[in-house]
């Protein structure tokens, strides 16, 4: 099938990248050190950092060498204290105390004008043509965006005719395009290219930062905030979620995959396809699709027209409807699964390396939060699928049971129930899952 | 040491604590709800409930100062006051009108069972005051040996309860009356009496202040101001609210229904 | 308190309140500018907001201000100095910094009133 | 509310205090109490501001959102003012504060009389006043706007609330003067109290000039 | 209570016999014990209440940081589930800065205020009373919540719209808020009061220019608090009523915007970052001029550095917000003004070191908090200007570092600087002095414990280890710095209780010494606080001390001779008040502070759990005021003097 080959040469282009970049930093062992930056705004930021730090550095020695010096030549002991005799009385010196007082004006003077352009230089925006990625924090986990069809993110959610800033302004599940490609955990990047991202929120407010290629960006619901990535090398590049965002924050991180061009073209093709079919020889995938069909795709999105999902809210001219039905559900949960606010998009699950807010690995033996998919020492994608693809006993685990897995509020709405599946019934489910490359 | 006035409060605010929560279950409230103060579960009538538990805590308070004040034990006073005896406690001076007023609160209480919920309220409220006021007069006549010692301290006593609950209603009155008009005329019209209102107590405390009217005349203007503005909010309720069109999304160009703002 | 401290002078010195006559001409000024604001916002040429309804409504609201603050509150006819200095100075300072704080708020969110 | 009852009370006590003790030193030749209210204010002034910017922060989202034509905003807006009767209250509290000012005129007079005329006619306007305020939040509701109905009614009926509180509060405080005065407590040596009252007056009063014209007119 | 207004006059012609119809309800006085403490007026008393309160708070949110550093001592460790440990970090960040370090600085302003320009008491002493009460019953409220309702758990900032019902549904949040909003009814009126206090009641002779620094950075820091309180107060009453009400200040569908509270939170928190350091900086100027035998360096530059900071404070709030997504226009304003306040801060510092240039510097456990301030604070200062370059704080903030920056500040700063204060006024208060020898194991090993615990989070910080984390994996490699950070919070919990341990033996020591006086300048000191005896006397001053001087004390103490030499002219104990109070009319205490108080915490409850029980809150709030309004500040009853006057001359 040509779909699957499409398939394996991302995959294997994947690999590749991963391979040059563990020779380029073998001895990294701190994925998150801000030190290391390996995009352009990283560098931009880091050499900002250096030079505050310097700064810094210097008036820390300063400051300690001569208070050092002060307290070490004018202590003395306690009858030597009380013995009557009196330094001499300054009660100052306005000359130097301006001094002291416009010495650090200037230092920072020099600082500031430093900084403001480096500020200014985050914010540009990539060229027109080039990619943008929206990028959607909700608990507790990241819902990433891909404008396939270019026709923008938004649809004319408020129904005046016109896609316009009007529409981006509107809460997220009446104005988000539902033919867009919609993945999670981990954002993938075309190398070299600067990613402009569209970052925004389901509900409180996330951050969304990845170390070595830019700093933090807070993930506000009902704003957009623009920002941008850009990766020098392939490679998986880790990151956090760094604004409290209750229960779970702990447990919200992602990452990033930079891929050479074309691999990212055949990744992206790959994910404008509908969801794989199980084989038909494989008895196990076909009852986990039925299952599937029955107890997840209520929240989970899997683009098979076999699953339907209702588009309720628009009406015939595609203007949003609230009907006596729904009018309750907008206050505080999805609305409809394509624009999924419930749970992430399987479509391509098996696609992806991470789950869980990419706090585990697909992969046994594998650690989500490492880029270690960078340090694998392995040569082919075969060797891959055949040692370490799936890490089984986890997904299981999380299936059956995920709050126990990662602090979650499902009665809330806030995460992913726990079922009460029989061993067997999990062994479909993951067999479906695994098909759905 | 726990006197008699004290121990009738305690009782007071036990069955009024029961009858609190009896009220609740009767009215539909859940038990967790009636004796958690609605923390978990509901209570039925809130009015209600909300009333015998004020009732409950006034007496439960009062209970205690009467113990800390150890009310009208002649040994407890003299030796208060370093004496080997006080004058002994004299028939009250004051003529007192609580009885009629009590039994007044208890016709409400028992009319409001039968015919609407006010009365029934309005009884609670009597007879609160009631019991507040009474026994307070009671113990403060027999404070001391002297009666208008005893009047002191009564109000003393009483001036921190009696001053602001006076005023809230005085305030209350006026304030929720004038209301009733505004809402009773139409929309200019509410224009108009609000303005005529401001202008009358204007120019009324400038002819008070400036020309020099009898203290009779003055306070015969206040009376006819007051009656004026209870009357008027008799009336207005009774007439009721004027017609107001509640507002409907037509104006914005999407039909969604707009019927269901909460 | 001491002795030394009890100096009951400053009755003499306090306070040379308005005349009557001058809290009725600021309270018709008032008046009068209450009427021309409404009327200002209530004719077509400032129907659709903008700086030609806003500036001159803030000019008059700021009358208004310093009309009740100054007169009423005594913040100039006090004809002691420093008294209706200082409170011009505590009350003048929270407003500044009120002033100032939020407009930069305002900026931030990129609002306009107009 | 501690806030708004204490200068009454101790508005009182060091009247009180005064007496016994003649003029207290005070380094800044101002007494003590005045001193504590304008700072009062002071505070209250960053208070008022925070709630208008809230209102007017809240205000243009909530008109943006419906420009946008968000399904979930619904009831009305701005449009619910009703000008001719807010401009008569409006108008009501400007007298109440001319009617303040004399009270204290007449105090410092020694024209304890007036002075209780011109306080009680105070609290019947600043009444009057709220009267009105219960009637334009009646008919708001009425014609569909509740607290939580959507931004504009939750950050209208804070902001104008918080003001109607504050003038409760000095009712309540011009109720304490009429009381004490009629207790005979309140004479010349004691205009200071109903100063401090005024002062807190007055500035209410300025809020709702605030009030006025930047909600009601203005936005 | 106390509803003795005037003597009873008895119209039956004679003398009030019973002099107490009302019991137990009539004014306390001379009360002793337990109801002393409850019903004092008395600035010192309250001081050391607030002192003691704080204490205990910082027990409590120590305790919370050590289950936090025991949860991160090494990766996927699983003490606290993620729930439990959201809690405790924001109950420790809310308990350590409202309960602990901001009311220290109201301890040593309540105590130290009066003394330090010579007057009586405050300007209101039972309002006083009342915002130590209302403070407690805020603190109070607040920590219950430990118990019924699982401690608040949105983070000391606590930021919409994560704070609303929908994304935390238990009512922790509802304690954080209603608890702050209580407690911040005391700051407010604190404030008011210590300002008219300090503006208005110097001593004769005291101007501007001659008050103790660290009287001038309380008034500064009060002034912080009048403003920054009443924004936080909107705030958390928008969220009260969003919570409570089913308002929509902060429901985005509703278009709200959460920005806003992050706006309001900060224009409030960035001031109370410097309200909470300039107590300190204001005790340090006061201990490193007498432990260096030099008077302050630049004492107009000091003041004025003081002032700048609180006027520049309000300028900055949004560097806590440069990811926010604010633009890049008000990023860059924002940036710029945060750097230059180290401006006026670093004036200090070079000062304060300026002052011991040439000095004799004695290293006692006082003056070694206050180098340690010093130079800690300097630390986290550096830190903190390297967060206000905001390109480069895009990757600090949210991380260890900044963890590592307030740290430093708070603990390194504030809380050295408090140390150094209650090493140096303890005699004052109680009489005694505070052992050197434990003060030393006490200064080191808070001083070891210290660095241990939060240099290591800068290197966490640049690591990339966020905060607010309950866990982390071993492959981020925080493992190792983790660890040496939870050793040294251990060191520092053992540091921080040496100070207890320190109160308890001196004071023991003292006593089986037979409670010798200390006499009223053990430190030969500069202030005029150090012209009364110790502890002092409940009435402060004998007569209102006349001053001539800055330092007024040391300049009666110390002349220059002819060749401009200092010499000694007189001593303490010739120039000090005997501590006669005969004749001094104080205030008398009342009960309606704290009755108030818990009618406000009862109506707390009420907004939290029913607001049935807003009823009989009110209740007693209504009772409490009209009660207090009828109470005259002085109990004339129990004066029998009060109308004879001292006439005591200087000494
Ligand atoms: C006592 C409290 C205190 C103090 C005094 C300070 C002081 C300063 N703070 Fe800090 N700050 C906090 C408490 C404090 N801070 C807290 C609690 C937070 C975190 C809140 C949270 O998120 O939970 C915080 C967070 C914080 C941030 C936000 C970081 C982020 O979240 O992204 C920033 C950003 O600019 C900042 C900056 C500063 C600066 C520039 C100073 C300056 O005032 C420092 C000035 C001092 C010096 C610079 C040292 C001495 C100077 C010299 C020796 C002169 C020479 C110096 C130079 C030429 C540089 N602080
Ligand atoms: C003035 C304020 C103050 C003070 C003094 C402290 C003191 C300490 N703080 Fe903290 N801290 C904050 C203010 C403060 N903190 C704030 C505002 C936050 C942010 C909260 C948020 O993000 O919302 C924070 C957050 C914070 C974190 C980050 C949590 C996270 O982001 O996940 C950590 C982690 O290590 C920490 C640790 C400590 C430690 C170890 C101490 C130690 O110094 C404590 C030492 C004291 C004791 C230990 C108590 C004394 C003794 C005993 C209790 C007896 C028992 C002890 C033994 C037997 C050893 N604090
Ligand atoms: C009530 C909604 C809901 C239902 C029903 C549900 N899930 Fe989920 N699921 C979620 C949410 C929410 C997440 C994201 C949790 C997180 O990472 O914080 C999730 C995550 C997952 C993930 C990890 C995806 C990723 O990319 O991180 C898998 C796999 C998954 N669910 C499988 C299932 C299966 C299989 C079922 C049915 C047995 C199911 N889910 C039913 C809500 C649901
Ligand atoms: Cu999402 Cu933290
Ligand atoms: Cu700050």
């Amino acid at each position: 099938m040509n779909t699957s080959n499409r398939r394996n040469r991302w995959r294997s282009g994947l690999l590749l990248a991963l391979v040059a970049v563990t020779a380029a930093a073998c001895a990294e062992d701190k994925p998150l050190n801000i030190f290391e930056p390996q995009g352009p705004q990283a560098d931009r930021i880091h050499g900002n950092t250096l030079f505050i730090l310097w700064m810094a550095t210097a008036v820390f020695v300063a400051t300690f060498a001569g208070a050092g010096y002060i307290i070490w030549k004018n202590r003395v002991s306690e009858e030597e204290f009380n013995d009557g005799e009196f330094p001499e009385q300054v009660h100052g010196n306005p000359t130097l105390e301006w001094g002291w007082t416009a010495l650090p004006g200037l230092i920072l003077a020099v600082v500031a004008v430093v900084t403001v352009p480096t500020i200014f230089a985050l914010e540009e925006k990539n060229d027109a043509d080039e990619l943008d990625v929206m990028v959607i924090g909700q608990q507790w986990w990241w819902e990433y965006r891909y404008d396939v069809d270019g026709d923008g993110f938004f649809i004319d959610g408020n129904g005046d005719g016109v896609v316009d800033e009007l529409d981006e302004g509107l809460p997220l599940e009446f104005s988000l395009d539902p033919d867009d490609v919609s993945t999670a955990q981990e954002m993938v990047i075309p190398v070299g290219q600067q990613v402009d991202l569209l970052i925004t929120s389901r509900d409180v407010i996330h951050s969304y930062w990845i170390p070595r290629l830019n700093g933090k960006r807070d993930a506000v619901p009902g704003r957009i905030h623009t920002w941008s990535l850009e990766a020098d090398e392939a490679g998986e590049y880790t990151g956090w979620c760094t604004e409290y965002c209750g229960l779970s924050h702990a447990r919200m991180r992602m990452s990033v995959i930079a891929l050479p061009q074309n691999d990212f073209d055949a990744w992206l093709a790959n994910q404008m396809l509908p969801a794989a079919q199980p084989d038909p020889s494989d008895e196990l995938a076909i009852a986990g699709k039925e299952l599937f069909g029955q107890q997840c795709a209520s929240c989970h999105v899997v683009d098979d027209p076999d699953f339907s999902y209702p588009t309720i809210l628009r009406d015939s001219l595609g203007d949003p409807v609230l009907d006596d039905t729904d009018h309750e559900i907008p206050t505080s949960i999805f609305v409809s699964p394509q624009v999924a606010k419930a749970a992430p998009n399987l479509t391509h699950f098996a696609s992806r390396s991470a789950f869980g807010g990419a706090i585990y690995s697909q992969y046994a033996e594998l650690d989500a939060n490492d880029d270690d998919l960078n340090e694998l020492g392995i040569e082919t994608y075969t060797d891959l699928d055949a040692n370490y693809r799936w890490n089984t006993a986890q997904l299981r685990r999380w299936i059956a049971n995920a709050p126990s897995q990662k602090d979650m509020a499902p009665d809330d709405r806030r995460g992913m129930p726990s079922f009460a599946l029989s061993d067997e019934q999990l062994d479909q489910l993951v067999a479906y899952l695994a098909t759905l490359d | 040491m726990f006197t008699w006035g004290a121990k009738f409060f305690f009782g007071v605010s036990a069955v009024a604590l029961a009858a609190a929560i009896a009220y609740a279950l009767v009215t539909g409230g859940s038990p967790i709800g009636a004796i958690s103060i609605g923390y978990k579960g509901g209570v039925g009538d809130h009015t209600g409930y909300g009333i015998l538990l004020a009732v409950s805590a006034a007496s439960m308070l009062m209970g205690v100062l009467s113990v800390v004040v150890r009310d009208a034990d002649a040994d407890d006073l003299a030796l208060a006051a370093g004496l080997d005896t006080v004058p002994p406690a004299q028939p009250p001076r004051t003529l007192s009108y609580w009885g009629p007023i009590s039994a007044f609160g208890i016709g409400c209480l028992i009319v409001g069972l039968a015919v609407s919920q006010a009365f029934f309220i309005l009884g609670i409220i009597v007879l609160v005051v009631t019991l507040i006021e009474w026994t307070v007069l009671a113990w403060s006549d027999r404070a001391t040996g002297d009666p208008d010692v005893n009047a002191v301290v009564r109000d003393r006593v009483l001036g921190p309860l009696e001053v602001p609950m006076l005023g809230t209603v005085m305030f209350g009155v006026i304030v929720i009356g004038l209301s009733r008009v505004l809402l009773a005329v139409s929309k200019t019209g509410s224009v108009v009496v609000g303005s005529v209102i401001a202008i009358v107590i204007f120019g009324g405390a400038i002819a008070m202040a400036k020309l020099e009217l009898s203290r009779r005349v003055i306070s015969g203007l206040l009376v006819a101001g007051g009656l004026a503005v209870l009357g008027g909010g008799i009336i207005g309720a009774a007439v009721g609210e004027r017609e107001i069109e509640h507002y409907s999304e037509h104006g914005s160009d999407h039909g969604e229904d707009g019927e269901h703002s909460e | 308190m001491s002795a030394e401290t009890i100096a009951a002078d400053h009755h003499d010195v306090e306070d040379h309140h308005p005349t009557e006559r001058q809290y009725w001409v600021v309270f018709v000024a008032l008046a009068i500018i209450t009427a021309a604001e409404v009327a200002w916002a209530e004719i077509p040429l400032t129907d659709d907001g903008g700086p030609l309804l806003v500036l001159p409504m803030m000019v008059m609201m700021i009358a208004k201000f310093i009309l009740v603050a100054g007169a009423f509150m005594h913040l100039y006819f006090d004809t002691k100095i420093l008294n209706g200095k200082f409170f011009w100075w505590i009350f003048g300072s929270a407003l500044l910094l009120a002033v100032i704080v939020y407009f930069i708020v305002f900026a931030t969110f990129e609002f306009s009133i107009f | 509310m501690a806030d708004v009852a204490t200068p009454a009370v101790d508005g009182h006590v060091d009247a009180h205090h005064d007496e016994h003790h003649e003029g207290h030193h005070t380094s800044l030749g101002i007494s003590n109490m005045k001193l504590a209210m304008w700072l009062f204010l002071g505070s209250e002034v960053l208070l008022f501001g925070a709630l208008i910017s809230s209102y007017l922060l809240s205000v243009a989202r909530f008109n943006q959102e419906r420009a946008e034509g968000n399904p979930l905003v619904t009831g009305p807006g701005t449009e619910l003012f009703d000008i001719p009767f807010t401009s008569a209250s409006s108008f009501i509290l400007l007298m109440s504060s001319l009617t303040m000012v004399l009270a204290h005129q007449a105090i410092h007079h020694g024209d304890v009389k007036n002075s209780r005329i011109w306080i009680g006619a105070t609290a019947a306007l600043g009444s009057l006043f709220l009267a009105g305020q219960v009637y334009e939040f009646t008919v708001f509701y009425r014609e569909g706007l509740g607290f939580t109905t959507n931004l504009f009614g939750s950050a209208f009926f804070t902001l104008t609330g918080f003001h109607g509180v504050h003038v409760t509060g000095g009712i309540l405080m011009l109720t304490s003067l009429l009381v004490l005065s009629f207790q005979g407590k309140l004479n010349k040596d004691r205009h200071e109290t109903v100063e401090l009252v005024g002062l807190y007056w007055h500035f209410v009063d300025i809020v709702w000039v605030l009030i006025f014209t930047i909600v009601y007119l203005v936005v | 209570m106390a509803i003795i207004e005037e003597p009873l006059a008895l119209p039956s012609g004679d003398r009030p016999t019973v002099s107490n119809p009302l019991g137990g309800l009539s004014r306390p006085r001379g009360a002793t014990g337990l109801k002393d403490w409850l019903t004092t007026v008395d600035h010192k008393k309250i001081g050391i209440m607030y002192g003691a309160a704080a204490l205990f708070f910082f027990v409590i949110g120590g305790i919370a940081a050590l289950g936090i550093r025991t949860q991160l001592a090494a990766p996927d460790q699983t003490l606290l589930s993620g729930d439990a440990y959201n809690r405790v970090f924001t109950m420790h960040g809310t308990v350590m800065v409202f309960l602990a370090v901001m009311p220290l600085g109201a301890a040593f302003a309540n105590y130290l205020l009066p003394l330090q320009i010579g007057a009586r008491d405050v300007a209101f002493p039972r309002i006083n009373a009342f915002s130590f009460w209302v403070f407690l019953a805020g603190g109070i409220l607040l920590n219950t919540s430990w118990f019924i309702g699982g401690g608040a758990n949105g983070g000391w900032f606590n930021y919409a719209p994560n704070n609303g019902v929908a994304y935390s549904p238990s009512t922790g949040i509802d304690f954080w808020n209603i608890g702050l909003l209580i407690a911040g009814i005391g700051s407010m009126t604190g404030a008011v009061n210590l300002i008219t206090t300090v503006l208005n009641m110097r001593a004769p002779g005291m101007s501007w220019m001659k008050m103790p620094v660290f009287t001038w950075m309380t008034l500064v820091t009060q002034f912080l608090l009048l403003f920054a309180i009443p924004v936080l107060t909107v705030a958390q009453v928008l969220l009260l009523l969003d919570r409570g009400f089913d308002a929509n200040f902060f429901n985005v569908e509703q278009g709200a915007d959460p920005l806003l509270w992050q706006h309001l939170f900060w224009i409030f928190g960035h001031p109370e970052v410097y309200l909470m350091i300039l107590p300190a900086f204001g005790i340090v100027s006061e201990t490193i001029p007498v432990f260096s035998r030099k008077p302050i360096f630049g004492y107009p530059f000091m003041v004025a550095s003081g002032v700048g900071i609180g006027f520049m404070g309000w300028g900055v709030w949004a560097h806590h917000m440069f990811v926010s997504g604010l633009g890049p226009l008000s990023v860059a304003a924002f940036s710029a003004v945060t750097m230059f306040i180290a401006v006026p801060t670093g004036v200090k510092i070079l000062n304060w070191l300026a002052t011991m240039w040439g000095g004799k510097l004695l290293l006692n456990t006082a003056m070694l908090f206050s180098i340690g301030l010093v130079t800690q604070f300097t630390v986290g200062g550096l830190s903190g200007v390297m967060h206000s370059v905001a390109a480069s704080d895009t990757q600090q903030t949210d991380t260890y570092f900044i963890v590592a920056h307030f740290h430093y500040v708070l603990f390194g700063g504030a809380l050295f600087g408090f140390m150094a204060g209650f090493y140096f006024w303890w005699p004052k208060a109680f009489g005694y002095k505070l052992s050197e020898k434990w003060g030393k194991a006490h200064f080191w090993t808070m001083v070891a414990g210290f660095n241990l615990t939060f240099g290591p989070m800068h290197i966490l910080g640049l690591q990339g280890m966020p905060r607010r984390m309950q866990t982390y994996s071993e492959v981020q490699g925080f493992g190792l710095w983790n660890m040496v950070a939870t050793i040294g919070s251990f060191i520092l919990g053992v540091g921080s209780l040496l100070i207890l341990v320190n109160a308890f033996v001196s004071y023991r020591a003292w006593k089986r010494a037979g409670r010798p006086d200390v006499g009223p300048d053990p430190w030969d000191a500069r202030g005029i606080e150090w012209m009364i005896q110790s502890p002092a006397p409940e009435h402060n001053f004998d007569v209102d001390p006349v001053i001539t001087e800055l330092d007024d004390f040391w300049h009666k103490k110390y002349a220059e001779d002819e060749n401009g030499k200092l010499v000694r002219v007189a001593t303490a104990e010739e120039l000090a008040h005997p501590g006669n109070g005969e004749g001094v009319h104080l205030p008398a205490p009342s009960y309606w502070p704290l009755v108030l108080s818990i009618g406000i915490m009862i109506i707390g409850y009420g907004l939290i759990f029913s607001l049935y029980l807003c009823i009989p809150g009110a209740f007693i709030m209504m009772t409490a005021l009209y009660g207090w309004s009828l109470e005259p500040a002085d109990d004339l009853d129990a004066d029998d003097h009060h109308h004879g006057e001292v006439e005591v001359a200087h000494g």
